[in-house]
């Protein structure tokens, strides 16, 4: 008789998740909607929506319009403010039950500086994720995270502050490496890859301005292959690296690709948005896959794909 | 809220329009007008999102008990394309009742109920409800063609009096229900009005409402990520109730029912003056 | 009676096109291929494959992979090297018909100049594009087209050279716009919008790194809303210069967004290699665009999408 | 070469197998053994290239005039899972023949055929076309189970010596046909080998046949973007006739059907040694 048991529990530096498979930021919903529409202890984390400093009210509506395989959205942060998240949200969240990680946005420095502070010793915030995916509002560039001085700044400045492990969710983009090293040295506990890359669609009826083109993000399957190019760069150039894969995973394939490519658990966005029981469906799919390899965690799966020698650049 | 793989009983065409009809008394028990469904798309598709769809009857006794309908408009896009062509027997992945329903009036008497293209569905299930607590019922009713005004015996047998809108003339009064509806409040003496449909008619409602002093809800169409309170995209700006300012509400578990005095129709830009979400027509059959 | 006929021409810097519709680069065969498979006169123009100075085997198979609504693809630039292209593949291409452009592509400012050199006084060679998504060979980048450096250089230099009208193909990204606007004040004629992202994708039967994951680009109708940002960006920030889109186009109503967008003409690629006679139906369907808005042309089409003042940036 | 919107005639499955006969008289006329074509999916589907199909019959002449088959693996993936739902009166937009045919040997008389799973389909065409030439016609075909080896009943048929292998030993003798290749070779006196399928089987051809010196050609099935020579995505390392070096072909112009003496298979990563495309036996159906 075997001494190890299977087990779908991941580490993700430092922080153990019961399953490799979470909720991405923004597609769980406050805490409470998830509830009979998902067994949430199957679920082997969550991410909040991103919370700033101050309510915002969001971008005006339509925030969402659909593309080939994917979405277009730009919800604009809509969010309470930190203060009133920690009054209201928090404890409907910790009551709903499966580990929290709280994302956090902000245009400077002090503002990450002081949503670190705000959550510091909050029991039940399992993880802090950085969202770097928005302006930077000193430096006046379009976006922070596509520049490795502010997000060794940023990162390296909620790192030290933070008593939780810190994911970095690193932007997308031409070549993400750079990027995703500064994260790492800067002091993230683990790498989210990819935030969304900024997208724009037309109204599929009326292809004019009227209501108004949706500029935001794409997410949804259509990014899967960007995602998981992001993620085996990462996980070359960062072999000890915990990463978290995000962006168009739908299905136990996805995610084990994902698991293949470098990833040590996988953020399911999008697809819960469709079907609530994702994350649990592919989760119950990793345990096959395990079961069909003969292996006790999803951990030996990490990087299998990329095991070989690196390929020579593609041109 | 129960998610269930429901069967599709039966199906038929109605003017411009495609009804589906399915086996679901887990949801049909529950619905209530107002509300509606949101259905997964087959898997292998390029567009991935649920479809969200007003429960035009729910069937809780008789013949029809355990059902539920709803109605697509086959040309709005690939997915009550996709819709309008099954048949009978096929499962249909199917989450609701989703959504605040509409209110029934305790006091008030004279319901007017307004609406155009498909949108009218979903009136007719809340007269039907309207009718059974003793209520007066009448509507304006209206779309492009005579084929895009849904179901309009229907309303004559559901209402007192109905004034039927369309674009060509080809069926009531040509124009646009917008149009009708000063005059059709004052003939009925309505007390409450409900309306559905896009932003321009309801803030047509809001607008002549609030200038009347009546009592209005309004559903709201907005386009919505998941239906069920995860995704926070489908926002309409309302004012907070404690008067201390304004936020986006989500149509999907706020609404899609709202007061219309408490839409903020300027920071709306599809309801804003002259936005027609359909400049190209489609609004047809819509 | 009216003085002015519809007519489907456009003006790409110089370059007058029968439509605004062309096959990509590397979606057009060697030029006997489409000889028959779709009315060649009838095609706006045609780009080649890439062609560097040595002649390239290109990459090892499987070179082709498919991904939700698109596909990760890696030739590794195949082709015989610009001399051999010169005698042997451009007589077959000026047969052929069509508005013929020729992509270039290298590591080196020299190779691009040699390139350049090689192509000058070339009877039927309407346009030079410049490829700009491989390996900078002196500076050991990634990306040569991810810099404003050598995007400034580079095109600088061919622009500088060439007697005919020059395309940059700028790559995609979380911020084009400084890369466009080094490729415009570098002398380019127009700017193709955008190059492939890089991308990754596992097999989709076996999941495993045999016979190899296709690293490569990624194409098709999944990159349409990416593309559409940096048009519309580029767009914003560079009114006047003409923008050739590329990325997901299949129909004509995909083509439209992309001139309402800010696109002078587009590109497609993966839709001519489904259907070759996609350039053709895809300008049949812009005019009937033209008759439905009763426009002459569809210069008229371009950025109605976009004349609403900017919106502030999404987050 | 002709694309067509070719009219389904008939489908029938085939053991693990699905028949699919085309109305294509533009095509059946010129379509030689060894050519495909290629057939679009629907545009509303999220895998958007066409379909690569052996031609497995083409009737030029008798009740079947104008006719083309082509069989799949429904078990592969989407596109042949949906190719095997459909049914008579579909409409396919087809594109074909394409491709470089099998030759006939002029001199030589005795000819091998070797394939395994549905890559045997197009060998049956080639058989019957040197059966009318008068050649002799031998055969090793295979699977993974009984159900997999592609009509044996047809091999028995078209061959004087049919061996039959599976992996499982439910017909034929237990193993693959790379096992049995060097008695078969032997036993009929093979003069000129053909062979299709996967590059792991069409290297065991080429290195039996170069160390016995027999002529052969292998059809090859690397994976297409197009099909006619647009993408350059189909390549397959080749010595140049010239002696001076190495290229990648392409499948779809200049093969499928190569010479498979002149395959670079060290720089084929697909028929390096110890490559299986399909490690987890999904060749079992294929
Ligand atoms: C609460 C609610 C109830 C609805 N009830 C019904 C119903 O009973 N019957 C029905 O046919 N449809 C209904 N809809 C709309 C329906 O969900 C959309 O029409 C649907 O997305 C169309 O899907 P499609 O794939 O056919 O076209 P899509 O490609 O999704 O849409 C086609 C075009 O329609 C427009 N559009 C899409 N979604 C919306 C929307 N929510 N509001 C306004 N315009 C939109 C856009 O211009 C879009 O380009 C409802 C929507 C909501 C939010
Ligand atoms: C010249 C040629 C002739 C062919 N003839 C036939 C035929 O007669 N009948 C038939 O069923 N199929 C044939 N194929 C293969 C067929 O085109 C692929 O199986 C097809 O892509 C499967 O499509 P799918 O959508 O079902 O699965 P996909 O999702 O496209 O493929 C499923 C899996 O099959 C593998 N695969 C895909 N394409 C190929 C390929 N070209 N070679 C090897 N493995 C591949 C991959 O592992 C892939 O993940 C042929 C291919 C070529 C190039
Ligand atoms: C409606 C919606 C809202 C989102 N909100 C946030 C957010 O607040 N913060 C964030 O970092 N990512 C946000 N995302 C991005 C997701 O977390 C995820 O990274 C992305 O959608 C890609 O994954 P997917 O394809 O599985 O959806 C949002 C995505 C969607 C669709
Ligand atoms: C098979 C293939 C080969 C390509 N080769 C080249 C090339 O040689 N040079 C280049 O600049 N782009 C190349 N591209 C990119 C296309 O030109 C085009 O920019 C891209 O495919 C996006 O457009 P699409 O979605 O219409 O295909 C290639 C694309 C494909 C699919
Ligand atoms: S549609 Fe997702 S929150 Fe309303
Ligand atoms: S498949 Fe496109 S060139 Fe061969």
């Amino acid at each position: 008789m075997s001494q190890q048991k299977r087990s779908l529990a991941v580490d993700l530096g430092g922080l153990v998740l019961p399953t490799p498979v979470l909720i991405a930021a923004g597609c769980a919903g406050t805490g409470r909607e998830l509830v009979g529409l998902v067994e949430l202890r199957r679920v082997g984390g969550i991410v909040t929506r991103t919370i700033t400093v101050d309510a915002r009210p969001g971008a005006a509506p339509p925030r969402i319009a659909e593309s080939p395989s994917g979405i277009v959205w730009r919800t604009g942060l809509a969010n309470p403010g930190i203060d009133a998240f920690i009054a209201t949200e928090l404890p409907t969240w910790i009551k709903a039950g499966p580990p929290l990680v709280v994302s956090i946005g902000g245009g400077t420095l002090e503002e990450y500086v002081r949503l670190t502070g705000a959550l510091q010793g909050q029991p039940g915030v399992h993880a802090v994720e950085i969202d770097l995916s928005g302006p930077d509002d000193e430096l006046q560039r379009p976006m922070l995270g596509a520049h490795v001085d502010r997000v060794s700044e940023i990162v390296g400045a909620v790192a030290r502050m933070s008593l939780v492990p810190v994911f970095a969710k690193v932007p997308g983009g031409l070549d993400v490496v750079p990027i995703a090293l500064a994260a790492a040295r800067a002091g993230a506990s683990c790498l989210t890859l990819t935030g969304s890359p900024p997208a724009f669609v037309l109204d599929a009826t009326s292809r004019t301005a009227v209501p108004g083109p949706a500029t935001g993000w794409l997410s949804g399957p259509a990014v899967k292959p960007l995602m998981l190019r992001a993620l085996i760069d990462v996980a070359r150039a960062l072999p000890r690296m915990p990463l978290l894969a995000s962006g168009g995973i739908a299905t136990a394939a996805d995610a084990i690709d994902a698991l293949l490519a470098g990833a040590s658990a996988v953020q399911v966005g999008v697809a819960a948005m469709i079907d609530p029981t994702a994350p649990v469906t592919i989760a119950r799919g990793i345990v096959e896959e395990l079961q069909r390899r003969s292996l006790i965690s999803p951990m030996q799966l990490r990087g299998l794909a990329i095991a070989a020698p690196p390929e020579a650049r593609p041109s | 809220m129960k998610r269930v793989r429901a069967e599709i009983l039966s199906t038929r065409t109605l003017g411009a329009y495609r009804s589906l009809t399915l086996v679901a008394p887990e949801l049909a028990e529950r619905a209530r007008p107002g509300q509606f469904v949101a259905v997964a798309m087959p898997t292998d598709r390029d567009f991935i999102l649920r479809r969200h769809l007003t429960i035009h009857q729910s069937s809780r006794r008789g013949g029809w008990a355990g059902t539920l309908e709803f109605v697509v408009d086959p040309t709005a896009g690939p997915g009550t394309a996709w819709l309008s062509e099954l048949r009978a027997h096929e499962l249909l992945d199917t989450i609701g009742p989703l959504g605040k329903p509409f209110a029934y009036p305790k006091r008030l008497t004279n319901c007017l109920l307004v609406g155009e293209g498909r949108s009218v569905a979903g009136l007719y299930f809340l007269a039907q409800e309207l009718l059974a607590r003793g209520k007066r019922v009448d509507m304006v009713i209206g779309g492009a063609t005579m084929e895009a005004v849904f179901k309009p015996i229907e309303a004559k047998r559901l209402s007192q009096l109905v004034t039927v809108m369309t674009d060509d003339g080809t069926l009531g009064e040509r124009g646009s229900i917008i149009e009708a509806l000063p005059e059709a409040v004052q003939r009925c003496g309505a007390e409450v009005v409900y309306a559905a449909g896009r932003p321009a008619v309801l803030r047509a409602v809001a607008t002549l409402c609030r200038t009347r002093k009546i009592p209005a809800q309004v559903a709201v169409e907005e386009r919505m990520g998941c239906g069920y309170g995860l995704c926070g995209t489908c926002a309409v700006p309302m004012a907070l109730k404690d008067g201390s300012g304004w936020d986006h509400a989500r149509a999907c578990v706020d609404g899609p029912v709202f007061n219309p005095a408490r839409i903020l129709w300027d920071r709306w830009p599809a309801a804003a003056a002259g936005a027609d979400p359909n400049p190209d027509g489609v609004r047809g059959a819509s």
